[in-house]
């Protein structure tokens, strides 16, 4: 029945996380360091992933001892399949897990069901040549959305009217996450109950403005750091793990920043990644020791230092790292504490509507942006799906709308 | 001393069930029950039949596009892959030198997967691809064209073809060689002392002949067409969007399995629509067969 | 308007030890029907193949109606052709099949359907124009195909083994119609059989091949009466000549003789430099004439005893013993004759053939 | 009296056999250029990939994608299993699809289109809503994580490509052939196996090469259906979309390898015959 | 132990509109050969093929060796059969294609090549035992389908057309090798031709078929002599049998005369009843003897005018005129005669053959 291809005989630890080979292969190495019991670690796309776990779940057949993935990928898999958690979590809550991840990692009920394990966000990452092209008195590390667009558009001009600027479109791009996030709270102070309000229509208007400096091959770039070290474009919004590579050959020549910020504050968004186990899943105890290991802090910075995803327990952050990682880390920090920032969460306690409400937001992006459709009345459609998810979904709202105590929806 | 005629076994050698069977029951013992499942998902939801999936699909602004995408692709690849091949398979029969090795060429795209496929092409048509590489280098053009951005369709929805022809023209091509195998030159050369020229002995004689062939390359081509994205994803990302492709967004990002499987079934109405057409179109005259 | 002229034709299949025709050279007259007769592989499908185009000979040249036409595409060439293997379209009716050649052409719709109805009539198969050929016997496959090749009215008219797997009666009145069609026509014929009745009925002159060469080209009666060569003796004749070896001897009245052992028979003058060596002598069945019993060993008469009997209905063949040597004797049916008996033989003098018994080639006598 | 040999039919089809040379020459080179820029790409350095204009010869060369790449944990394993997987899929298939495309070519029962429809469902339906289903069934049979059930899904997924090319195929067997057989003592199996299957060649080489390209390439079934005995498509094609260019190229590079060496096997049997179907 | 019984065989072919057999019943005894002979179309193939079990008749019954096998499997029949479309293993060379059937028995591989080597020898098929069949010609092709049947030593030997490709000498050699090869063996036969010689010499028995049904089945000689319908008078024999039809009258010694016109000829007295009806008279062509000119009106003597002469090397066929009917009468070689000539024919009396006009069947005159 075949070789066996995940490197050991030990439990199985799935995950959708370090999926490229060399990410993978640093993170088995850590593990083996961190860890005294043998861990396959098998990596998959979100897809399989979940269909995996479902299916061992339903079929109470279950092969794989723990999970690890984004807030996004897990949460639909509560409660039904997963573990309940809440022990782990109360045992090591001295680690000082945050507690809008705690409140993530419930889903909407008040039990936790996965362990939060790594965070990461979003910066800008820009090559001097395209520093030198920023409107007169602004200030790299504290950039309005206004000289964004400015800054843009003089690269533009400067070159040849070719944009420098890239966004991640693609299909594995996470643009989305750029409007929920970081524009449009930044313009409205809200995610969902302003989607429709009239701050939201200048900020889609402002994408459109944008996007017309953007260079048009953006809606294919799913990292920017491919285009970015292929010269392609020299300044690009994106995930930290999605731009680590970018200063590798020239560590000097490239800077991170902050998002810019807007007239509600500096909308902000932070990725989480969790553990979880398997309802039913073999080696428990096993299990939960590799939780447990992953949420010491040295191992964290370890992980941060391999690839690039940030601790989510209390620690210092070191200085010895690698420098791409350290521009991220100080621009992450910068973008954090700066005044005005404002947290956006992913969707919370959407289960598996969280593709839908995103899609809401892409949606909205394909039709007034690439398609030209007016504004105002692709938001008033697009409301209508929203209130449809979260109706469905029946869940409060989350950071940074005002958490209530009813059903969120759009006002 | 007339021996007793043994009544004539119901079966007379083997009934075509018999061979059919076997994979039969693999596919309904696979298949069958998650094909149910599967179209039992579009119109069910918590509380019994429900059309609401397909509203929201319908509702969907990517599904009409991907809908036509889809057509626009099929109709326009696959006669030319059909064309291309039969070319081709007239070209080997030509008996070139080194035959064997351009056939070997001609089958490799075979070997590639969607995803390698779109790879490679990406790197010929990106922005700073090898064709605007080569576009710069003969000093036609400053900058280079941006052949997959999505205001410039036209050039899109070319390289998405170029991308399909290359990919998947060496199927049709094999089976078409494969049939063209099985002629025997007679009937060739009858056309020829009958005063058929090429096109004619193309259009009366070896086209007919390898009707079952065609058909079956036909069918197959169309189905697997309607299976394959992940070049035009490759290529141009969302801004071609392709049943398929829909398919696996609301499957896979989405987590809608219930609008996942009404675009599937979606999908197998083209895909049987078209098959069942060219099964009629190309009939086989009477049960005959050469000779 | 189209005589046909090989000159040299060389062939070598890819692949083969052999020539398949080697060095045939062969000139066929505008509108005479030419008969190729041979042992089976002896090259005469390649042959027409080479006319029709199908093959390129290796060397040589081919000139149709005084065109060099020995690279020319064979739809250029005016002609057509019944295979040997059919070559019928499985996936055309009858009717389609006979009319395709027409149809290509791109003859008048009315035209082809009148000519198709004509040659289905001709070759019975009115019944089956709307059958596909799967559904047909052999014979009536076989019989499609010629139907598609005369209704062209080609200058040319190739045909091999044509008749092969129809029944006498049928082939007769083919043939019958075939003949005249052609003579009507003025269509040049190149027609391959292995029926030796068929080959001196029908044709104008009989080439037989041996081995990719020609060995003779005559007339019919020419070839069957004076064959060029023992081989054709040989071949052609069913039973074929009996050769019988002897030494030439003197005479008593001053004449020659060829001593066979116990019988001996008169040689022409003309071989006299063959005194005393070998010579063989040719005698077809039918020369013979046979008496029963009587005056065995008169002047003239060859004694024989009868070895086997076989009535062929509208004659008898006698397997005989002369001298030791066995001689097939072909007799009218009224001759009847029990195995043993002793027949007397006799053998007119204008039914001998004489030949080299080292080149095996005819001697001239006159 | 006799006319000088006609070369001119000769020279034009000594030029017709240029056009045709040039013209296969212009197909593989369309046919091959991609495979070559894949593989140049796959062997340039990192920096090299990053070029523009780019040259076509990449200015630097440098193995390293394509052994980080073949050195990751368990793609060597994963190569054994997509082989095994690809043979056993093609063994497979044939065995259960070419009798069904004889019966589909040679007899004329009632529901043959029928049949014909229906097993086309398998292959029109995006294997990707078939998934969950699918995985659960083989947990529960137990049989999930292995080669064999990888190869029971192609196997299915290859069985509609399998039944159709052979039965276009079988059309092409004469029947008196097969009949010979029958008459000289072989049963109607050995019939098949002896005299119908070596002439339906081309066609089973044709359908076997689909069919090990299909197992080679297949993603989603092998991935939901594995964990620890994964196909090399599974194990690290999909790592590939989310890996940097460098590791793409070298791993679309690595992957159509081993497929071009069995189209290489096959391609004899595609275009060999004994020269051709007597009457 | 092999003899063959068919019992009211019916096959009609899937969307046939007319019977492919129609009621045949045969026996063939251990060890005999039997000719089938008749018009293409006529089922000979269809009759072959369920005897060998390839097509199942829609009723009746075949019996083998005393074995019921109407619907048993061909190759539990012990048979062998040579099939009329050859059907070679295009992908076997030629000895693999003779030897196929030993080698499904499982012969002994030294046995299989010894026969092989054998069969290959007596059809002149060694040169080729190498070769793929593509690149052999018609014939050899034909003769690889032979070979492949007659090493089976089966206890039953189907021949659809055997030697329908190949020339007369070597048929001729087969035919005699094949007749000895069976009478060793006792393998009964069932051979198909179109070729009356090849029936007439080679067949113990011949049925002679016609549209489905046998017409008459008897040894050779008898089909030949005495043709039990004019169809197999006029099917059997090349030229075949002539027949006049004309008015019995009174003739003047009391005896009856069948009046033909001009002419006429004596009537025997069990015919009387057709007194003053008409009654159809046949004779084969050399059953006539011919004089030149000389007395054209002696009694018993029939004057005609020749029409076309056509020699035939063995014998010369005459088409003449006879009180306005066409009549061929074929006559030795020696005559000579040219067209408008006058002939005298005499014809005797056992060489008459009487059919009622209506039913077409042989009457009975003793
Ligand atoms: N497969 C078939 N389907 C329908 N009709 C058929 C089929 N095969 C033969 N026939 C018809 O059945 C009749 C008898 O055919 P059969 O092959 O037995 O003739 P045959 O005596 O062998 O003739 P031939 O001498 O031409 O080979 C013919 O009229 C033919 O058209
Ligand atoms: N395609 C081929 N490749 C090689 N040799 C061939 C090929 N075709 C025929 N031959 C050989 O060439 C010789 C002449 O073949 P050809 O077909 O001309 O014979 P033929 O006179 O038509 O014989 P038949 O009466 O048996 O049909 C034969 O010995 C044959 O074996
Ligand atoms: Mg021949
Ligand atoms: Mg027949």
């Amino acid at each position: 029945t075949g070789f066996a291809t995940s490197g050991t005989s030990g439990l199985t630890f799935l995950s959708t996380q370090f999926t490229p080979v060399e990410e993978a292969e640093r993170f088995r190495a850590l593990l083996r360091k961190g860890f005294d019991g043998d861990v396959g670690y098998v990596t998959s796309d979100p897809g399989p992933f979940a269909t995996q776990v479902r299916s061992q779940v339903d079929a109470g057949n279950v092969r794989v001892s723990l999970l690890g993935g984004l807030h996004g990928d897990l949460a639909p898999l509560a409660p039904d399949h997963l573990e309940d958690l809440t022990d782990i979590v109360s045992d090591f809550s001295s680690l000082g897990w945050p507690p809008e991840y705690l409140e993530l990692a419930r889903v909407g009920t008040d039990r936790t069901w996965y362990v939060p394990w790594a965070q990461a966000s979003y910066v800008l990452a820009a090559h001097v040549d395209a520093l030198q092209h920023l409107p007169s008195g602004a200030d790299a590390e504290d950039l309005t959305y206004d000289q964004f667009l400015d800054w843009a558009v003089a690269a533009r001009r400067a070159n040849d009217n070719r944009p420098m600027l890239g966004l991640p479109g693609g299909p594995k791009g996470l643009l989305h996450r750029f409007f929920q996030g970081y524009l449009l709270p930044s313009f409205t102070g809200g995610q969902i109950t302003t989607f429709r309000s009239p701050e939201a229509v200048t900020a889609w208007e402002y994408v459109r403005e944008l996007w017309r400096n953007c260079a048009p091959a953006s809606t294919n770039y799913d990292f920017m750091q491919d285009p970015l070290e292929a010269n392609e474009v020299r300044f690009a919004w994106d995930h930290v793990a999605r731009l680590v590579n970018v200063p590798k050959r020239e560590p000097d020549r490239w800077r991170m920043m902050p998002a810019p910020r807007g007239p509600k504050g500096r909308g902000y968004m932070a990725v989480l990644t969790g553990l979880a186990i398997p309802k039913g899943a073999p080696d428990q105890d096993q299990a939960r020791r590799l939780v447990a290991a992953l949420s010491r802090a040295e191992t964290q910075v370890e992980l941060l230092r391999a690839n690039a995803f940030f601790p989510t327990v209390r620690t210092q952050i070191p200085d010895n790292l690698p420098p791409a990682i350290r521009m991220e880390a100080a621009a992450v920090a910068k973008q954090r504490e700066s005044k005005g920032a404002l947290l956006s969460l992913p969707p919370v306690g959407l289960g598996s509507k969280e593709g839908e409400l995103s899609k809401a937001f892409k949606d909205c992006f394909q039709s007034i942006v690439l398609g030209g459709a007016d504004v105002r009345s692709t938001l008033d459609a697009q409301a209508k799906v929203v209130g449809k998810v979260l109706a469905e979904a029946k869940v409060p709202c989350w950071a940074p709308d005002p958490r209530g105590t009813g059903v969120c929806e759009v006002m | 001393m007339t021996a007793a005629v043994k009544r004539p076994p119901k079966r007379i050698g083997m009934s075509p069930w018999v061979l059919l069977a076997p994979s039969t029951v693999l596919l309904v013992l696979l298949f069958g029950w998650p094909l149910v499942q599967g179209v039992l998902a579009a119109f069910q939801d918590g509380d019994g039949f429900t059309l609401a999936h397909w509203e929201r699909l319908f509702g969907d602004p990517y599904f009409g596009q991907a809908l036509l995408n889809t057509l626009l692709l099929i109709v326009i690849v696959v006669p030319i892959q059909l064309v291309l091949a039969v070319g081709m398979t007239l070209l080997i029969q030509a008996k070139p030198k080194l035959a064997g090795l351009h056939f070997y060429i001609w089958a490799i795209p075979l070997a590639i997967s969607d995803l390698a496929a779109g790879l490679v092409w990406l790197t010929v048509f990106a922005d700073r691809g090898y064709l605007n590489s080569l576009l710069i280098g003969l000093g036609l053009s400053e900058n280079g064209i941006a052949w997959l951005s999505y205001d410039n369709p036209t050039t899109m929805l070319l390289a998405v073809v170029v991308a399909e022809i290359w990919r998947a023209t060496s199927m049709v091509f094999v089976i078409v060689v494969a049939g063209v195998q099985m002629m025997p030159p007679d009937y060739d050369e009858a056309a020829q002392v009958f005063g058929a020229s090429a096109w004619q002995r193309l259009w009366h004689v070896t086209l007919p002949l390898l009707r079952p062939s065609l058909q079956v390359a036909l069918i197959l081509r169309t189905i697997l067409a309607l299976q394959a994205f992940a070049v035009a994803q490759a290529l141009t990302g969302r801004n071609f969007p392709l049943l398929v492709g829909e398919t696996y967004q609301w499957y896979v990002n989405l987590q809608n399995p219930a609008v996942a499987s009404a675009v599937a079934l979606v999908i197998l109405a083209l895909s049987l629509g078209t098959a069942i057409l060219y099964m009629r179109a190309l009939r086989q005259p009477s049960a005959g067969g050469p000779r | 308007m189209a005589e046909i002229e090989l000159h040299n034709l060389v062939k070598t299949y890819p692949g083969g030890t052999s020539r398949a025709t080697d060095d045939i050279s062969l000139h066929v007259a505008d509108g005479e029907f030419m008969v190729l007769l041979g042992p089976s592989g002896c090259g005469k499908t390649t042959l027409l193949r080479m006319v029709a185009g199908l093959e390129l000979p290796d060397a040589g040249q081919v000139v149709i109606g005084g065109r060099d036409v020995t690279y020319l595409e064979p739809r250029k060439r005016n002609l057509s052709m019944v295979f040997q293997s059919y070559a019928v379209f499985p996936h055309r009716k009858v009717a389609d099949n006979i009319g395709f050649g027409l149809r290509m052409r791109g003859a008048d719709p009315d035209e082809i359907k009148r000519k198709v109805a004509w040659a289905a009539d001709l070759l019975q198969l009115t019944p089956y124009l709307d059958r596909y050929p799967a559904k047909l016997s052999g014979g009536q496959r076989q019989r499609v195909a010629v139907a598609r090749a005369i209704v062209m009215d080609a200058e040319v008219l190739l045909m091999d083994e044509p008749l092969s797997n129809l029944d006498a009666l049928l082939r007769l009145s083919f043939r019958a119609e075939l003949k005249k069609l052609v003579a009507e026509l003025g269509t040049t014929t190149l027609y391959v059989t292995h029926d030796q009745v068929e080959a001196l009925s029908l044709g104008d002159r009989v080439a037989v091949m041996r081995q990719g060469r020609i060995a003779q080209c005559d007339s019919p009666t020419t070839v069957y009466d004076h064959p060029a060569e023992e081989f054709v003796g040989g071949f052609i004749g069913s039973p074929p000549m009996n050769f019988l070896t002897g030494t030439v001897v003197a005479g008593g009245d001053g004449g020659l003789l060829l001593d066979l052992g116990a019988h001996s028979v008169p040689v022409p003058e003309a071989l006299r430099s063959f005194s005393d060596r070998q010579l063989r002598l040719g005698v077809r069945p039918e020369a013979f004439e046979v008496a029963r019993g009587g005056d065995l060993e008169s002047p003239g008469g060859l004694g024989a005893e009868l070895e086997v009997f076989e009535p062929l209905g509208s004659s008898v063949l006698l397997t005989v013993s002369l001298s030791g040597h066995q001689v097939k004797v072909q007799a009218p049916p009224s001759v009847r004759a029990d195995p043993g008996e002793r027949l007397r033989l006799s053998l007119p003098a204008d039914q001998c053939r004489w030949y080299d018994p080292e080149t095996h080639l005819l001697l001239e006598t006159s | 009296m006799r006319p000088a040999i006609d070369l001119a039919p000769l020279r034009k089809r000594r030029r017709q056999r240029v056009l045709i040379q040039l013209a296969c020459v212009a197909i593989s080179a369309f046919m091959l250029l991609p495979i070559v820029l894949i593989a140049l790409s796959a062997l340039s350095s990192r920096t090299a990939l990053t070029e523009f204009p780019k040259p076509l010869l990449p200015s630097e060369l440098s193995t390293e994608s394509v052994t980080a790449f073949v050195g990751g944990t368990g793609v060597v394993p994963a190569f054994g299993n997509s082989v095994l997987a690809g043979v056993y899929t093609v063994v497979l298939a044939l065995l259960l699809g070419a009798p069904a495309g004889y019966a589909i070519s040679r007899f004329s029962f009632r529901g043959r289109d029928a049949y014909q429809v229906l097993i086309l469902l398998v292959r029109a339906l995006p294997i990707v809503v078939l998934s969950v289903p699918l995985a659960t069934m083989f947990l529960r049979v137990g049989v999930d994580d292995t080669v064999f059930a990888v190869t029971l899904v192609h196997t299915a997924l290859a069985l509609p490509t399998t039944i159709l090319i052979t039965a276009s195929i079988f059309v092409g067997v004469p029947k008196d052939v097969e009949e010979a057989a029958l008459i000289f003592g072989c049963t109607p199996g050995q019939a098949m196996r002896r005299v119908v299957l070596p002439m339906a060649l081309p066609g089973l080489a044709a359908s076997s090469v689909f069919t090990f390209v299909l197992s080679w390439n297949e993603v989603l079934g092998a991935a939901v259906l594995t964990l620890g005995h994964r196909t090399l498509p599974a194990q690290v094609l999909a790592s590939l979309a989310d890996s940097p260019n460098a590791y793409r190229f070298a791993g679309g590079f690595v992957l159509v390898l081993p497929a071009l060496l069995f189209i290489f096997v096959m391609r004899r049997y595609l275009l060999n015959m004994w020269g051709t179907t007597l009457r």
